[in-house]
Formats: C-alpha cells, sequence, structure tokens
C-alpha cells in the first residue's frame, strides 16, 4: 500500500475532469474529452495496490485500486476514449458543443468516482453523479424518443437512489465504518435482507434488468446517437459493479432470497432469448436484447452466489472479468452495428420476412402488448382525471391556503400559542 | 389621607375602564374617522395612565408621538383614501373577514377569552415586589454623565438599542420612500383658523423642543419627545401647504435625516478604537456626548417624522429613475 | 397596579380580535397600535413592583423604545395601504389574490 | 500582527460597517453601488476575522458599554451564530453582485441603503444576548425586509408585501408580550441570566406560548406560512432570495436560541417537541404538494422553502434524546438551504428576465440558451432534494441517522417522502427547461454577473457537502447544544 506519492492520483483522476466540465475550462482547452481521461490513464498505469483517506470528506470516505479494479479502471478508460474518439469525429453538431461536453465530462468524473470508490457512500455519491449526468447526456438531442428514454432512466435514477440511500442508511446505523470490506459482511440478521433487496432492486433499476428495462430498450431505439449508445454499457456496468460490491456475498446465506433473485434472473433470460428470435431484422434492437440477457445471466449468478455462499467463494472471481468481458464485447458490437447500418425502421419491417412460427409469437405478443398497453393506458388516464378532480375540488386546501384568509390564520396562531402554552405547563 | 386613596383608586378605576371601553368602540365603530378620533383620544388617556403609572417620559413620548402624531398619520392616510376609493368608485363599510370560515366566529372569541384569562392568570402569578433592575440603575447613575434616570437607561445603559431604533425609523422612511409617491396631490388651502394657529404655535413648539432636549438630562424629557415635539411643528407647517419640494433630495437635508443614527454609529465605532468598547462613554466626557447625540437624534427624529407624515418621495428621485 | 396590568391583557385582547374580525387595512393597524399598547401598558404597570415610590426606569425606556417603533410600523403600513389602494380601489386583502 | 487580527473588534464591524454603508448610500446615490458591494465584501471578511477569533479564543462575549449583563446589553458568539454569520455572508455576497447587475439605477437607489440596513440588522440579531434588542433587530430586520419586498410594486407585490408586514408586526408583537413577561418574572433580558433565574411556572409557559407562537409565525412554520408563498413569490428575484434564505432562518435561530438556553429545559419537552414535529412534518408534505402544483417557478420555490423549514423542526423531536447531533444537522440543513434557496431564487430570476415570465411549463430552450442559470437552478435542486454530495444531503444524513437511531420510522418516512417530492417538483421545472417551443419567445440579456452569482451559490451549497466535519467542528464552539443534551 503506497498512500502518499500514488494516492493523490486517485483523486486527480476524479476531480481533473469534474473541474474541466466547467465550460469556461473546458472550451479553452484543445481535446478537453481526451486531456480529462489522462490521469486515470496514468492510475491504471501505476504500480501497485494503493488508497487515499478523506478524512475530512464526506465520512471518511476512501479512494483505493486494487488489482481487481485495475481491470475494471482499464476498461473504463478504453470505453470512454472510444466514446471521445466516437464524438469528436461525429458529424452532429449538438454532441459536440459546450453542454454536451460538460454532460459528458461530468459522467466520465462520476464513472472513475465509482470505480475507485473504497466505501458506500463514495460508491453512492458518484454513481449518482454519473446517472445525473448520464441523463443529461441523454436528454441533449431533443428527440421524442430519447427524451421518453431520459425520463424513464430518470425516474428508475430517482427511485433508485431513495432505496441505496436507505440501505446506505441501514448499513450505517449497524456499521461503525462504510467500507466495503467490513459493510456487507457485518449486516445484522434482522435488517440485512431488508438492505440486500434495497440494494438489489436500487441496482436492478440503475442496471435496466428486467422488468426494468424500460430505459435501456427506449435508449436504442433512438436514432443516430452513438455516444449514447455507447455509453449505455457504462451505468449499466457500473450497477452490476455495484451490486457486486455492496451484497454481502459469500458469508451467510440468503438462501429464499437469493433463490428469487436466482428465478428473476432465469425469467430475465428467457424473455430476452424469446424477444431476440422475434426481433432478428432490427439489429441494433439486438444489442439491447442481448444487454437484457447478459444481465439476466448476470442476475442469476448473483442469486446462486446468494444461496450458496460457499460456491460463491469458489466462482467470485470470475464475475470482475465477466463485467468487463460483457462492456467491452458490447461496445464493439455497438461500433460495428452503428457504422454499417443505417437506423432501420423496426415497426414497418417487423411484420415482413418472418416464419410462421414466428409469425404466431408475434401475434401473441401484440396481443399482449395492447392489452397490457391499453390497460395501462386507461388506468394512467383515470389516475390523471382523478388527480385533475382533486386538483379541481380544493376544499380540502381551504383551511391552510389562502382562501380563508386572515382571520383564519391568527385564530391558528391564538391555538397554536395557547396549545404550546398548554403543553409546556 | 384614606379619602385620598380611595379618590385616586375610583380615578384608577375610571380611568381604566374608560381606557378598555374606548379601545372597544374605535375598534369596532362603523365609521373610521371616527375610530381616528377616538383612537387620538384613546392615546391621551393612556398618557394619563402613563402620569398616573408614575411614567412621565412616557407619557411625553405618547402624548407627542402615540397620539399626536400616529393620529395625524392616521387621519392624512385616510382622507387619501377617501380620494382614492372616490376616484375608483369603491366605498367601504365594515366588513368582518371571515365570511368563508363562519365556524371561527365561535372559535375566536372563546381562544381569546382563553387568552386573556390565562396572561391574567400569569399577571397575577408575578411576585408582589421586584425591583427589576431598579437597584442596578441607582447604583450607576454616577457613572451616566446624566441625572435623569430615564435618559440614562435610553442613551447609556441601553444606548444600543437606542441606536437600532434610530435605523428602524430611518427604515421605515426609506420603505416609504421606496414605493413611490402616492396618488395624487390632495391640496386644500388651510382656514383662517389653521393659519394663525400655526404662526403662533410654530415658534413655541422649536421652543418647547428645545427646551424637552435640554431638560432631558435631568428631568423627564429627552430626544423623542423634543423631536416629536419639532416634527409637529413641521406637521403644522406641512398642513399650512408648505411644501419643502426640491430641498428632500438636496445633500444637507439627507444629511441631517441621517445626522441622528449616523452620528450615534460613528461614536459607537470610534469609542471601540479609543476604549476598546462598544458605547462605552468615558465618565467625564458622557453627558456632554450624550447631549450631543441626543441634539441630532432630535433634528432626525423631526425630520424623519415629518418626512413620514409627508410620506412623498423626494422629487429628484422620480428623476433618477 | 395589577389593575393597570389587566387592563393592559384586556386592550392586547381586544385588539387582537379587531385584527382577526376586520377586513379593512386600516382598522387593522388600529388594532396592531391597541395590542401594543396594551403590552406597553403591562410593561410599565409591573416596573411599579419596587416597593418605593421609584418605579424600575428599565422599562419606562424600553417603552419609549416600542413607541417609536409602533410609529415607524404604522408609517410603513398606511403608506403600503394607500399604495395598494391605489392599485385595486379597496383598502383590503383580497382573497384571491394570487394568479 | 496576529495579535491584531485577532484582537480586533469584528464583532463592531460586523454591526456598524453596513449601517454606515447604508447611509453612505443614502447620502451618495451615484455610488451606492460601489458602496454597497464594498460593504458587503469586507462585512463577509469581517466573519472570517470573527470566526478566526473564536475558533482560537473559544467564545466571544462583549458587554456594550462596558455595563455588563443585566444593566446593559451583551453581545454574544458562539459556533452557532457563526454559521448563521456565515450564511448570511455568502448569501449576502451572491445577492449583493447579482443585484448590482438586477437593479436599474432608479431601483438601485432605493435597493442598496435599505439591503444594507437589514444586513445590518441580521449581524446585530445573530450577535446579540439580549431578548429586547432581538426585539428591536427583528423589527429593523422586519421593515427593512418588508419594504424591499413591495420594491417591485404592482398589486401582486404590494398584496404580499402587505401581507408580509401584517404578519411580521403581529409576530414581533407577541414576541415582545413574551420578552416583557419573561422582564417581569425575573428581573432581567439577558439570555444567560435568564437561563440561571428562570424556573418552571406559569411566567415561562405563558412567555414560551407568546415567544413560540411570534417566531413560529415569522418563521412561517405550517399552518403560519400563509404570508410567505405571495410575499417570495412577488418581490424581485434578489430580494426573494434574501427573504427565503436569511430572513426566515433569523427567526428560527432566535427560536432555537432561546429554546436552548431558556425553554428547553423547563418545559415539558416531549409534548412541546411532538407539536413542533407534528407541525414541521405536516409543513414537509404540504409544502412539497403545493409546490408541486405550482404553475408558476418563484411560487415553486416559496413553497419549497415552506417544506424545508419543515426540515428544520423535526430536529426538536430528535433532539429530545440526541440534543447536539439533532441540532448539528438541523443547522446544517439551515445553512445548505440558505445557500441552495438563494442561488435557486436568483437562477428563476435569470429565467425570469430572459423569457419575461416565469411559467413553468414555458420555460423552453433555457438549457441551450442560458446554461449557467439552468446548471445553477440543478445545483441548488441537487442540495434540495438531499441528493449527494451536496450540503442537503449531509444535512439530511446526519437527521436521518438520528431518527433511525432512535426508532422513529415515521420522521424518516416523512423525511424520505419530502425528498421524493422534491425531486419531483424540481425535475418538473428541469424537464421543462430542455424541451423546445414550437414558437420561441421574445428574450433578453443576462449579465454574466448574474450568471455567475447564482452559480457560484449553487456550486457553494454542493461543495458544503465535502465540509461536513470542519463545519460541524465550528458548529460547537462554545457547545450551543449542550445544555440541552440529555444523556441518552
Amino acid at each position: 500500500m503506497n498512500v502518499t506519492t500514488f494516492g493523490i492520483m486517485l483523486w486527480v483522476a476524479v476531480i481533473f475532469p469534474l473541474l474541466l466540465a466547467i465550460p469556461a475550462l473546458h472550451s479553452r482547452l484543445p481535446w478537453p474529452r481526451y486531456i480529462a481521461i489522462i490521469p486515470a490513464i496514468i492510475v491504471t498505469l501505476l504500480p501497485g495496490e494503493f488508497f487515499l483517506a478523506l478524512p475530512w470528506i464526506i465520512f471518511e470516505s476512501e479512494l483505493a485500486i486494487n488489482g481487481e479494479m485495475r481491470w475494471i479502471l482499464t476498461m473504463t478508460v478504453m470505453i470512454w476514449l472510444i466514446a471521445a474518439t466516437s464524438t469528436a469525429f461525429s458529424k452532429n453538431d449538438i454532441s459536440n458543443d459546450r453542454t454536451a461536453t460538460t454532460f459528458f465530462l461530468l459522467t466520465l468524473a462520476g464513472n472513475m468516482g465509482t470505480v475507485l470508490a473504497n466505501d458506500l457512500v463514495a460508491f453512492f455519491c458518484f454513481s449518482t453523479l454519473m446517472g445525473y449526468g448520464f441523463y443529461g447526456m441523454l436528454i441533449q438531442n431533443s428527440n421524442a424518443e430519447t427524451h421518453r428514454a431520459a425520463r424513464y432512466y430518470l425516474w428508475c435514477l430517482i427511485a433508485a437512489d431513495l432505496l441505496l440511500f436507505e440501505a446506505l442508511l441501514l448499513a450505517g446505523f449497524e456499521n461503525n465504518g462504510l467500507h466495503f470490506e467490513i459493510v456487507p459482511t457485518t449486516m445484522a440478521e434482522a435488517s440485512s435482507s431488508l438492505y440486500l433487496w434495497a440494494v438489489f432492486i436500487g441496482f436492478a433499476l440503475k442496471a435496466g434488468i428486467w422488468p426494468a428495462h424500460l430505459w435501456l430498450c427506449t435508449a436504442f431505439k433512438s436514432p443516430n446517437l452513438l455516444p449514447v449508445l455507447l455509453l449505455s454499457g457504462v451505468p449499466v456496468a457500473m450497477a452490476l459493479l455495484g451490486a457486486k460490491r455492496w451484497l454481502p456475498f459469500g458469508e451467510s446465506a440468503f438462501f429464499d432470497s437469493g433463490i428469487l433473485i436466482l428465478m428473476l434472473g432465469m425469467v430475465a433470460m428467457l424473455y430476452a432469448l424469446l424477444k431476440f428470435a422475434t426481433h432478428l431484422s432490427s439489429k441494433l434492437m439486438l444489442l439491447a436484447w442481448i444487454t437484457i440477457l447478459m444481465t439476466g445471466l448476470f442476475v442469476t449468478a448473483l442469486g446462486y452466489g446468494l444461496a450458496y455462499p460457499s460456491e460463491w467463494v469458489r466462482y467470485q472471481h470470475y464475475l470482475q472479468p465477466f463485467i468487463v468481458i460483457f462492456v467491452v464485447c458490447l461496445t464493439t458490437a455497438t461500433l460495428i452495428f452503428a457504422r454499417s447500418h443505417a437506423v432501420p425502421q423496426i415497426s414497418s419491417l417487423e411484420l415482413q420476412s418472418k416464419s410462421k412460427l414466428n409469425l404466431n409469437i408475434i401475434k401473441i405478443q401484440h396481443w399482449v402488448n395492447n392489452k397490457y398497453l391499453q390497460l395501462k393506458l386507461s388506468s394512467r388516464t383515470s389516475w390523471v382525471k382523478t388527480a385533475k378532480r382533486y386538483q379541481r375540488i380544493l376544499f380540502w386546501q381551504k383551511p391552510f391556503e389562502l382562501t380563508i384568509g386572515w382571520s383564519g390564520r391568527i385564530t391558528m396562531l391564538v391555538v397554536l400559542g395557547l396549545s404550546l402554552a398548554w403543553l409546556a405547563s | 389621607m384614606e379619602t385620598l386613596t380611595l379618590l385616586a383608586l375610583s380615578f384608577d378605576a375610571l380611568l381604566n375602564l374608560s381606557l378598555l371601553y374606548l379601545a372597544w368602540i374605535l375598534l369596532n365603530c362603523e365609521d373610521l374617522l371616527k375610530a381616528i378620533v377616538l383612537f387620538v383620544a384613546f392615546g391621551l388617556l393612556m398618557a394619563l395612565a402613563w402620569v398616573r403609572l408614575d411614567a412621565p417620559d412616557v407619557a411625553l413620548a405618547e402624548a407627542a408621538i402615540g397620539a399626536g402624531l400616529t393620529g395625524a398619520l392616521l387621519l392624512t392616510a385616510l382622507a387619501k383614501l377617501r380620494v382614492i376609493e372616490t376616484n375608483k368608485g369603491t366605498t367601504q363599510q365594515l366588513k368582518q373577514d371571515s365570511e368563508n370560515f363562519q365556524t371561527l366566529h365561535y372559535m375566536t372569541p372563546l381562544a381569546l377569552l382563553l387568552v386573556a384569562i390565562g396572561l391574567g392568570y400569569v399577571v397575577f402569578s408575578m411576585p408582589p415586589i421586584s425591583a427589576g433592575l431598579s437597584n442596578d440603575v441607582a447604583t450607576n447613575m454616577g457613572n451616566s454623565g446624566v441625572s435623569h434616570s430615564v435618559t440614562a437607561v435610553l442613551l447609556n445603559f441601553r444606548g444600543y438599542d437606542t441606536l437600532l431604533e434610530m435605523f428602524v425609523l430611518l427604515v421605515s422612511l426609506l420603505g416609504v420612500w421606496s414605493f413611490g409617491s402616492t396618488t395624487s396631490q390632495h391640496e386644500t388651502t388651510p382656514g383662517p383658523v389653521l393659519d394663525t394657529l400655526t404662526r403662533r404655535l410654530v415658534p413655541v413648539l422649536i421652543l418647547v423642543a428645545a427646551y424637552l432636549l435640554w431638560v432631558g438630562a435631568h428631568a423627564p424629557g429627552g430626544a423623542f419627545q423634543a423631536g416629536s415635539v419639532l416634527a409637529a411643528a413641521g406637521v403644522l407647517l406641512l398642513l399650512m401647504g408648505w411644501r419643502p419640494g426640491g430641498y428632500l433630495s438636496t445633500l444637507p437635508f439627507r444629511l441631517i435625516l441621517v445626522a441622528g443614527p449616523g452620528l450615534f454609529a460613528i461614536t459607537a465605532a470610534l469609542l471601540y478604537l479609543l476604549k476598546g468598547q462598544l458605547l462605552a462613554f468615558p465618565v467625564e466626557y458622557a453627558g456632554i456626548i450624550i447631549f450631543a447625540l441626543e441634539t441630532t437624534a432630535t433634528l432626525s427624529i423631526a425630520v424623519i417624522l415629518a418626512a413620514l407624515f409627508l410620506s412623498e418621495p423626494p422629487h429628484s428621485d422620480k428623476e433618477h429613475i | 397596579m395589577y389593575f393597570y396590568a389587566l387592563i393592559g391583557v384586556g386592550l392586547f385582547s381586544v385588539g387582537l380580535y379587531a385584527l382577526i374580525n376586520y377586513a379593512h387595512l386600516l382598522r387593522k393597524i388600529l388594532a396592531l397600535n391597541v395590542m401594543g399598547s396594551g403590552i406597553f401598558l403591562i410593561l410599565i404597570a409591573l416596573a411599579k413592583r419596587t416597593g418605593e415610590t421609584q418605579p424600575d426606569v428599565v422599562p419606562h425606556a424600553m417603552v419609549i423604545t416600542g413607541i417609536v417603533v409602533a410609529v415607524s410600523a404604522t408609517a410603513l403600513a398606511l403608506t403600503l395601504m394607500l399604495k395598494l389602494a391605489a392599485e385595486t380601489g379597496r383598502a383590503e386583502l383580497s382573497e384571491k389574490d394570487r394568479d | 500582527m496576529e495579535v491584531v487580527f485577532k484582537e480586533f473588534p469584528w464583532v463592531a464591524v460586523l454591526i456598524l460597517l453596513p449601517l454606515l454603508g447604508g447611509i453612505v448610500c443614502f447620502l451618495f446615490s451615484g455610488i451606492a453601488k460601489f458602496t454597497g458591494l464594498m460593504t458587503v465584501f469586507f462585512t463577509a471578511l469581517s466573519v472570517l476575522g470573527l470566526g478566526w477569533q473564536i475558533f482560537d479564543n473559544g467564545v466571544y462575549r462583549h458587554a456594550v458599554g462596558g455595563w455588563g449583563a443585566p444593566l446593559g446589553i451583551d453581545l454574544y458568539a458562539d459556533g452557532l451564530s457563526l454559521l448563521m454569520l456565515a450564511a448570511t455572508a455568502f448569501v449576502a455576497l451572491g445577492v449583493s453582485v447579482y443585484s448590482a447587475g438586477y437593479f436599474e439605477r432608479g431601483y438601485s437607489t432605493r435597493f442598496w441603503p435599505i439591503w444594507l440596513f437589514l444586513l445590518g440588522a441580521l449581524n446585530a440579531l445573530f450577535l446579540t444576548a439580549d431578548i429586547f434588542n432581538l426585539y428591536v433587530t427583528l423589527e429593523l430586520m422586519g421593515l427593512a425586509a418588508v419594504a424591499l419586498a413591495g420594491l417591485a410594486g404592482g398589486k401582486n407585490a404590494l398584496t404580499g408585501a402587505m401581507r408580509y408586514l401584517l404578519a411580521t408586526l403581529l409576530g414581533s408583537l407577541v414576541y415582545l408580550l413574551g420578552v416583557a413577561l419573561l422582564y417581569h418574572g425575573f428581573g432581567t433580558v439577558d439570555i444567560t441570566l435568564l437561563a440561571q433565574r428562570a424556573e418552571a411556572s406559569p411566567v415561562i409557559w405563558a412567555a414560551f406560548g407568546l415567544i413560540a407562537a411570534g417566531l413560529m409565525l415569522k418563521t412561517a412554520l405550517f399552518p403560519l406560512h400563509f404570508w410567505l408563498p405571495p410575499a417570495h413569490g412577488s418581490a424581485p428575484p434578489p430580494v426573494s432570495a434574501l427573504l427565503s434564505a436569511l430572513v426566515v432562518k433569523a427567526s428560527f435561530y432566535i427560536l432555537l436560541r432561546l429554546w436552548l438556553e431558556i425553554f428547553g429545559p423547563l418545559v415539558s419537552n416531549t409534548d412541546v417537541s411532538t407539536l413542533f414535529g407534528l407541525l414541521g412534518a405536516a409543513a414537509i408534505l404540504w409544502g412539497s404538494v403545493q409546490a408541486l402544483r405550482q404553475t408558476r417557478l418563484k411560487l415553486m420555490i416559496a413553497y419549497s422553502t415552506v417544506a424545508q423549514i419543515g426540515y428544520l423542526f423535526l430536529a426538536f423531536p430528535l433532539a429530545t434524546a440526541a440534543g447536539v447531533a439533532a441540532w448539528s444537522a438541523a443547522m446544517y440543513l439551515a445553512f445548505s438551504h440558505a445557500l441552495a434557496k438563494a442561488a435557486m431564487f436568483l437562477a428563476a430570476g435569470n429565467m425570469l428576465r430572459f423569457g419575461g415570465h416565469d411559467r413553468i411549463s414555458d420555460l423552453d430552450r433555457v438549457v441551450q440558451r442560458l446554461p449557467l442559470a439552468a446548471a445553477a437552478f440543478a445545483l441548488a435542486g441537487m442540495s434540495i432534494m438531499g441528493l449527494p454530495p451536496s450540503g442537503g444531503f449531509i444535512g439530511k444524513w446526519l437527521m436521518l441517522e438520528v431518527a433511525i437511531k432512535q426508532g422513529r420510522w415515521e420522521i424518516v418516512i416523512v423525511m424520505i417522502l419530502g425528498g421524493l417530492l422534491a425531486a419531483a417538483y424540481i425535475f418538473k421545472v428541469l424537464g421543462h427547461t430542455f424541451t423546445q417551443a414550437p414558437s420561441p419567445h421574445e428574450s433578453k440579456a443576462v449579465p454574466a454577473s448574474m450568471e455567475w452569482s447564482a452559480l457560484l451559490l449553487a456550486i457553494a451549497a454542493v461543495l458544503l457537502g465535502f465540509l461536513a466535519i470542519p463545519v460541524l467542528s465550528l458548529l460547537n464552539i462554545g457547545n450551543p447544544f449542550g445544555i440541552s443534551e440529555v444523556t441518552p
């Protein structure tokens, strides 16, 4: 462990892109997107394991790098280099303007921080930064599909952050520190399954694991969004990483929860395979299904590991390479697909060139979709109606808003004063 | 001796009951003009009450500021309001505020009754004898530079309060000015009575103010009372139709406005630098410093109060805007 | 002396009642002034409990401060009321003043 | 040199400089802007000086006029005062730079003197140890605030200001009656002496009822918040920022101070705290829901203030068992809210100036054309929502930690719900800023100083999250929360 010499580099790798994100700074530099990655590259090249404790910052946060994480970091750096290159040569003006660069760099900083974080709080903070930066990237191009995806993503993100925050509180409540080494393993019996599910659902939402895959699919549908497509691998990978690092593996068995999660992963894989069979025409969408398939696989592994801790100890070292390989493959595939294909019109192509079997499956699917969607739509409209009705009937707010005017208010003051004095006695 | 006590007691009772009665009537009577006139009467009765309670300084302040100046302010405001209402064609009537929350009509008096009973009980539960700070005041009078205790408290012991209070006055004037000029000028020619009255009264008032200021060091009186009497002279002049016009925006006039609070603050700062203590008057100079502070304060208070009465922002402000 | 203090409590309550009950702003301003007078009365009446002929003068100074503050506030309130009346034609706080 | 620095009368500068600066602004309207900016700058520096002073020497106490506590007035500064002063200095700097660009000449001459007097009143309020002196500062602050709130003119602003004036006057009067009772009950108006002399009695109970009710009205705690949204929603944006960020907090500070020193140990603590907590919870939910319903940006932010005030009152029930932790959390929230809310109002002011309106649904393309304002709004929103790593996050985190440790799950749920609702109303706005309207509106240029002051305040609100430990240790100078601590 070498703290003094190299530790500061960890900090620089995170802070440097964050500083560059200020438009006034990066607009004055050539190739800001590349420059921002340089400190992270240096970190990957520095030998040995080292860490940096930041006692004055948010509850003794710590950044660290070790052998396993070095792989992840290298992968991340690669992806960002590719992303920077692909945007640099993009003919799309919007993806190169200042705001886009700002969001790019914010997401980058968040990502580096997430990889290097060595405790729950730092991981949480940086993954949140990354999430909102990514939201900004998604929303940059004004396209209806992208907007929809961004909105889904945003809601998933907020819900996920709240859940993870809850988990964080639980962990903080039970432990003296929030380092990855101690937290997951020292959870008490009573709250550990609560913690487990909060963490799992939180990261499932962030990673777009089935059935929360909506944002992922919609993002893949949007046309000519090369950088965004590329980078959708990043939040997914980081969420998987988070699930791996936050969950209590290999210590105590969570048989029921583990089996449940395992089943969920299986269903997700089946779903993805089904989709795979029916959407052969749209090559780009294939990637989405591949992603869902792989995340399903990952979830299956997680469930397995939770249910059988001894097995986990044997296989756990494969999980990190899995993430790395998965993301690298995804990135490469996206690049190839995006370069070689114009974006196809999915709906018009869908019903042509299909085998009988496929057609039947598609019909069933459409039927389900219609039912489901209609149900959803009708329930949504009725919900909106009810809400509107409540908005119109203001009677329930009368006592508290301006409508009763002065007299009621001051009477309330008098009553409050009286009750305070009475309670005080 | 006993008859005297009885007489005093019955006087007190009468005064008290009429105070409460006046307050009730003035707040509930139909006509606003009547309400304001009653308010002035109420203020004068209050002044009487202060005298009965051995608080002549407060009585002077109440008569001059509480009843006199506030009354004048209210009356002018009402006159202007009437003009606005005539112009806009709206009428005012005695209206209750709580039309759409009828249940409160029963709750409010009940709650208030509880408040009154509770407070009354608290007042009675106070110990019958409590020296307060009177002993501290008496001990330190020798070092205060003045021989009148209220002035000593106001300008020396709790001079910091007074310093801030001067700024309250100034802020309210700035606030009044910041809202811009109010409606059309509503000029009336003064009647002959007012005219003569003013000619006679203004010099007298100035003299009274000077006397009050001077006497403040050892007897009831002082900056606030003198300032408000001086302001009354200004108000009379304003009622006469005299308008300061461009004067208000000139630097000397502004200097007079801020002289009181400004000198007070500067003195505080200087004393801190010299003696290491905020507002610590050196004992030998305390009398002189207090007199100087009071004199400037009197001028500023008078001008601020009169300007509040005029309530028009200085003309050149409009040119700025 | 308690009698004066009690009347002070009465004035406070009466003023509060009028403040709550009437819509006209001028009346509300009057009510605030009456409430203030009630508080001053309590302050000064209780200051006579020194057991000597000379009352405690600190409350007197406080009340003089209070009177000056009250007149400042009244002046500001009256101006504001007139400006409001010039805008809306009424010296009342309308209930639906939000758009 | 260092001795001079340590002995320098920073407190006197903090109080007198703004007052004298205000006078100079009033006398020479030509240099009002310059004088104002300089005054605010040096006042902020003095906070730094005072901070150093009390960090080294501990609590600062100064007898004005040399008379000492019962007779004279004492000035007092500990960590709590310092924190409020620091918040004031930060917000004052941001708002002043902003105002220099915002107010045109005519308004500028009206704005600066009143604003400097308001600043002086705030500083004096945080530095005094005398409850009658507090009344005078409250009045000075209230009248200055009302004058500023009505500065914009027009029906809405005047109505808001009038409502505000009546509320603030009533609040001060009720407070004054409480002070009168305390003085006559215990023969002093000095907080420390009162704390020593006071004992549980009808006087204390009545005084507490009066003082708490008056200050709750001034703090706009639900259900007494009725005056806040119209006043804060219709004032000029920099004034709204001052009112929401500082003026409301000042009365909360007094309530907290008196509760800690005088009332807390004497009144039936649990009952009163429960009531405060209930009202706080109601304020969070009610304010957030109302904020979500608003169609105007500034009104939305004003309702958000109503909600955020609720969090401060949640500390009361928590503090009965965990004094220092709960109060530190509340003050941290107050500090970060001051910065974030000021930034938010300023950013809203930029959008208002840019588009000429503040309808949330029509905030088209703000991101493209006003990126700094959008960024400021988003960063401030982060702190309001309590997202990491902002200051709001730390405050909420500390408070949640206390709540969980005590098993107060109802408070945890309310806080999480409040955060969710805050996220909803802030993202509602952010979502609209990205959209593209079919027909672009007329737009007006926004000076860079206005954009940057908003952004820097927002960044400060976020950076505050990184400074938890130093801020908390500064806050505990003089152990302001010590008295209320009950051993668990």
